[in-house]
């Protein structure tokens, strides 16, 4: 218990959490401090495009173990159920109807880069070693569980959910999908020598720039939780605690059973436990116009994000060391 | 310099949905239009703005097509098709243009 | 495609007084309104332009306000007494919206 | 509150050719004019973004300029001698406006 | 004598002055050279994080003395004080009326930061030490100024000033402020070890970013007076000249007897004879919309800041040095 | 031959061509990724600002040899009579009308400058030496080219080239050759001692931001051979691919009869070989309206950049090896 509370107190106090802390804090207090939104995108292309390129080069030097295709599998089984045991707690805790109840189900079930981001450097800082293919595993993760939201849709009478192939190619294709395979494939083609010749562009100012896309990830949280407070019920709330907690008891066991290091298993906990804010809401838009973005984003950004960066993260560390050791 | 009678169509949509929109319009024979960015609004489902936003799901995008009045109909269907289940806004203005054969 | 009558204001607003006007406009019962960023221009007070700028305060930005024909004046009313004193431009056109409901 | 009654004019053009119209528009007498960003459209040549892109050459810029009734004319030669040659629209809008001294 | 010159020359020669000038000529030349507005903003969102976190880290490292509180005040002070004096210099010196002359006041009692962190580059190339609680003091001296200005033009019978609820949390809370301390604050919790995370992001890289910035300041600064040269008169001139040196020396021998450092007390100085051109022009746009943007950007932009940038802090360093020796 | 096959192979497996060959089927997958606008400028910015440093750098370091006046002239030369090259070489391969030909022969005689940083990593990466003036060459190559193909458009009948003052101000000072000339010159002027402070801005990340930006590139190419497939011929595909094989095959010899470093020369080549995609193709627009950017863009940018990158520049650096050797 120390050590989870110890682990949880260094998180707490490292810049990039603060740094998102900052931002909740001037958005609640109607700053108007903000990123401008190339300014975002150009730093979440330099994530994606850093994340993706280290996983690739990790996977060339230590080459691909039999586990890759199964843990890909694990996740595309993962991202597929995962909504359908949101939407039943969501059915339980809250009374959201069952249209925004599939909505927020599907952004459960896919993932949120960015704590994933944010996973790998409290690993690096202790020094827990992970697969390198745990980015295309979140990679792979990010689409299946919008086609279990729209399942859950098209079994109500009322139905209205549209899928098409151009929604299909949108979601397979989406920028951040296609960069993070993409640069995972160019960190594996040019392996340690292609890192060489940018590591001081994508390894040392890597914490730099997460802090800088921290603060403008609290800025979204907090004018997302401003502006739809009244639509967050204590059962959504609940919701929105419970289900990474949930997400993550099930990866713990699998990755495990599954020959992942320890390292390893808290990612594929963290991509469980993880909502995402990026792709789905998007592809929700599209596909599930009357579902109110209102709920699903203050949900996803508002209150997920921030509980497993600042709680959750360092928790399943700790349950992952105390099942590994 | 002669000018002649058009209607300006302005469409304003979440940005997921306007390739879908424009789509349509190509294909409901409009013969241009033009993409403006939105900085923000409101309306019913609240205030919103495109600062620090990563996603495209939250924005919009202004739709401008200038339209030879008798496909203003077809053009307004194709339309309302598509922004009928999404929030959004439809309006069309009487518009002198130039060189009419372009449109 | 059944459409209704309605107005269509613009107003080119200094940026810093932007927040001012549309809670005005919100308050005087304007259903929504639309920000467009604007890069740039020239009036009496001369020509500028957003590029290489940090601050707010020499930027425009317009607010796009679509208002049920009866609403107007009230609106003028109100987007008046906010721009009075500070540059920008005010304009408004007639047009047809499709679901008036929304206005 | 009295409204007076002008012309608003819409220009899309190429953004390279962007100072010549706006540096004619001034020399025509108009009293002011807003350059608007276009992030891509459609038209006989095919469509186009600004996304990604470094050079100006590919991208266009709408102007807008508001102009009392009488400059019209005058207006509209000047923009047609400008983008005649160049890909472009150019629309007019019968509009009101608040303090018409300053058009 | 020698001294202050070979300062000034090894300062005018820098690539940080340099680059000013290049974008200083290039506007002035009529090119199309520009930094998008998104890209300048991203900038000056790193420079303020960087400054403001490492100012934290120094007081962390080297505990707040007593002084701190006292150099708040002061600032306050300054701030709140030399409006009048240039109010005063501004009638002396120019023909401007009450409401112009107000309005310039109020900028040259706040601060410019980037004035503020091209010194702290100037003394960190001299190994000159300096506390690093003066980020909180440029912090607190941003608004006191703007009060002056608009208690200046109230007095005045024909008084238009309006200053509400809204302005005031707006000047408060505004973006660069809450940045500025809100990175200070996360600089002293996390301390030395927060700093050794994101060394290679916000110290090594940024005097090249620096660079950049003083390029866009230059064409912003040549753009301004390029439109404004005509409402600018010798008058004025002078004072944009004169008031830095003003502020200068008032501050010198307060920073001295307060007992700060000689580097503490250059940027006291530094801070004196800046001028705002962001915070202060944002909030006369919508306090005193009558007042010309042409004049008090101008001067601010196109006369203080490049003298302060070339001639002023070289000067101010070797008034320090010779005070303090 | 075995030694060329070597070098191409090991060009492209380095992040810097695969980052370009990811945006390049991104886009041609309709993938919905793309880089901000205002980021891409910024990229473009700062490589635009390192080069020029680094090479007024180096030429402060090594001083000015008698060949950089004489350098400079075979510049002008090469831009000015490339194009007629150019010109006729379209008409023997493609049916182009005079008005279209005569477009894409200017940009043939202007250069790429991203071509030119690339083949500046090349070369850095091999340890061969190069003259640092060559920035300045391809500063002073982008401009003649056009005014040729001006003079080839009024031969014709139906002269509709127009040419004022005012695009003339604008091509000479247009922001990329200001910055580049602008840097150069601050490069001179600060040295060594320049270069130290801001080396960890503008050489350690210096690949890394390349990467980002060949991504860009690569989405741009993509997107305009989408576009415009249909207007791209087999004549004007095999015209994308002689003419730089024909520029640089004119440099080469020039280069070293100059006495220019082997590295000098394959510079030489590469400015030759390379086309314009940035300050042309705007010219065009403005003098030539009636010329389809389709063609020249495309062909640019879709056929002779990626040319260039993969094949043409281990082509002329094995070139110039056999030559100098
Ligand atoms: N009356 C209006 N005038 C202009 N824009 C509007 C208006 N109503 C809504 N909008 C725009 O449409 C978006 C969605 O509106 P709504 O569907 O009412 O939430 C708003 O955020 C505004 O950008
Ligand atoms: N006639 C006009 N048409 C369009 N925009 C205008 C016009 N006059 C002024 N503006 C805009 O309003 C801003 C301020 O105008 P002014 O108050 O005249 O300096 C200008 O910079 C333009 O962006
Ligand atoms: N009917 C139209 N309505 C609105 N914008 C148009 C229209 N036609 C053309 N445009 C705009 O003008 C640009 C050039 O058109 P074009 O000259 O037809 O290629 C297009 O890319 C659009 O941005
Ligand atoms: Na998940
Ligand atoms: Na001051
Ligand atoms: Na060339």
């Amino acid at each position: 218990m120390v050590d989870i509370l110890q682990l949880a107190t260094a998180n707490l106090v490292s810049p990039v959490i603060l740094c998102f802390a900052l931002g909740l804090v001037a958005a609640l207090a109607r700053s108007d401090l903000s990123v401008p939104e190339a300014a975002a995108k150009a730093l979440s292309i330099y994530l994606l495009f850093a994340i993706g390129f280290k996983g690739g080069v990790s996977v060339a030097g230590y080459g691909l173990d039999g586990t890759l295709i199964l843990t890909l599998l694990l996740g595309i089984a993962l991202s597929a159920v995962l909504p359908l045991i949101a939407f039943y707690l969501l059915q339980v805790l809250s009374g959201l109807d069952r249209l925004n109840a599939a909505a927020v189900a599907g952004h459960y079930g896919s993932i949120s880069i960015v704590t994933f981001v944010a996973a790998t450097s409290v690993l690096e800082k202790y020094g827990i070693a992970s697969e390198g293919y745990m980015v295309a595993v979140a990679a792979i993760m990010e689409a299946p569980a919008i086609l279990s939201a729209l399942w859950l849709v098209s079994r109500g009478s009322d139905s209205s959910a549209r899928m098409d192939a151009t929604l299909w190619r949108e979601i397979l294709l989406n920028g951040s999908i296609v960069l993070l395979v993409g640069s995972f494939l160019i960190g594996m083609a040019t392996g340690e020598d292609g890192l060489k010749e940018i590591e001081s562009f994508i390894v040392s100012p890597f914490k730099g720039v997460l802090c800088l896309f921290m603060l403008d990830m609290g800025l979204l949280a907090g004018r997302s939780l401003a502006k739809s407070r009244k639509s967050i019920s204590i059962g959504l709330l609940a919701f929105g605690v419970l289900m990474p907690l949930i997400g993550a008891s099930i990866a713990l066991p699998l990755g495990f059973a599954l020959g992942l290091s320890s390292g390893g298993t808290v990612l594929l906990m963290v991509l469980s436990a993880s909502a995402s804010y990026i792709a789905v809401p998007a592809a929700m838009r599209v596909a599930l116009p009357e579902a109110d973005p209102g709920v699903y984003l203050t949900l996803s950004l508002g209150v997920t994000f921030p509980f497993n960066l600042t709680l959750g993260i360092p928790l399943y560390v700790a349950a992952a060391n105390f099942l590994f050791s | 310099m002669k000018a002649y009678k058009a209607k300006r169509v302005e469409i304003i949509i979440e940005t997921p949905m306007q390739s879908r929109l424009t789509d349509a319009l190509v294909k409901a024979g409009v013969t241009g239009y033009t993409l403006l960015p939105v900085l923000g609004g409101q309306g019913r489902s609240g205030p919103w703005t495109r600062e620090g936003e990563v996603s495209r799901a939250g924005g919009m995008t202004m739709v401008l097509c200038i339209v030879r009045q008798e496909k203003l109909d077809t053009v307004l269907d194709t339309a309302f098709a598509i922004v009928e289940k999404h929030i959004g806004v439809v309006s069309v203005t009487d518009c002198d243009v130039l060189r009419a054969e372009r449109f």
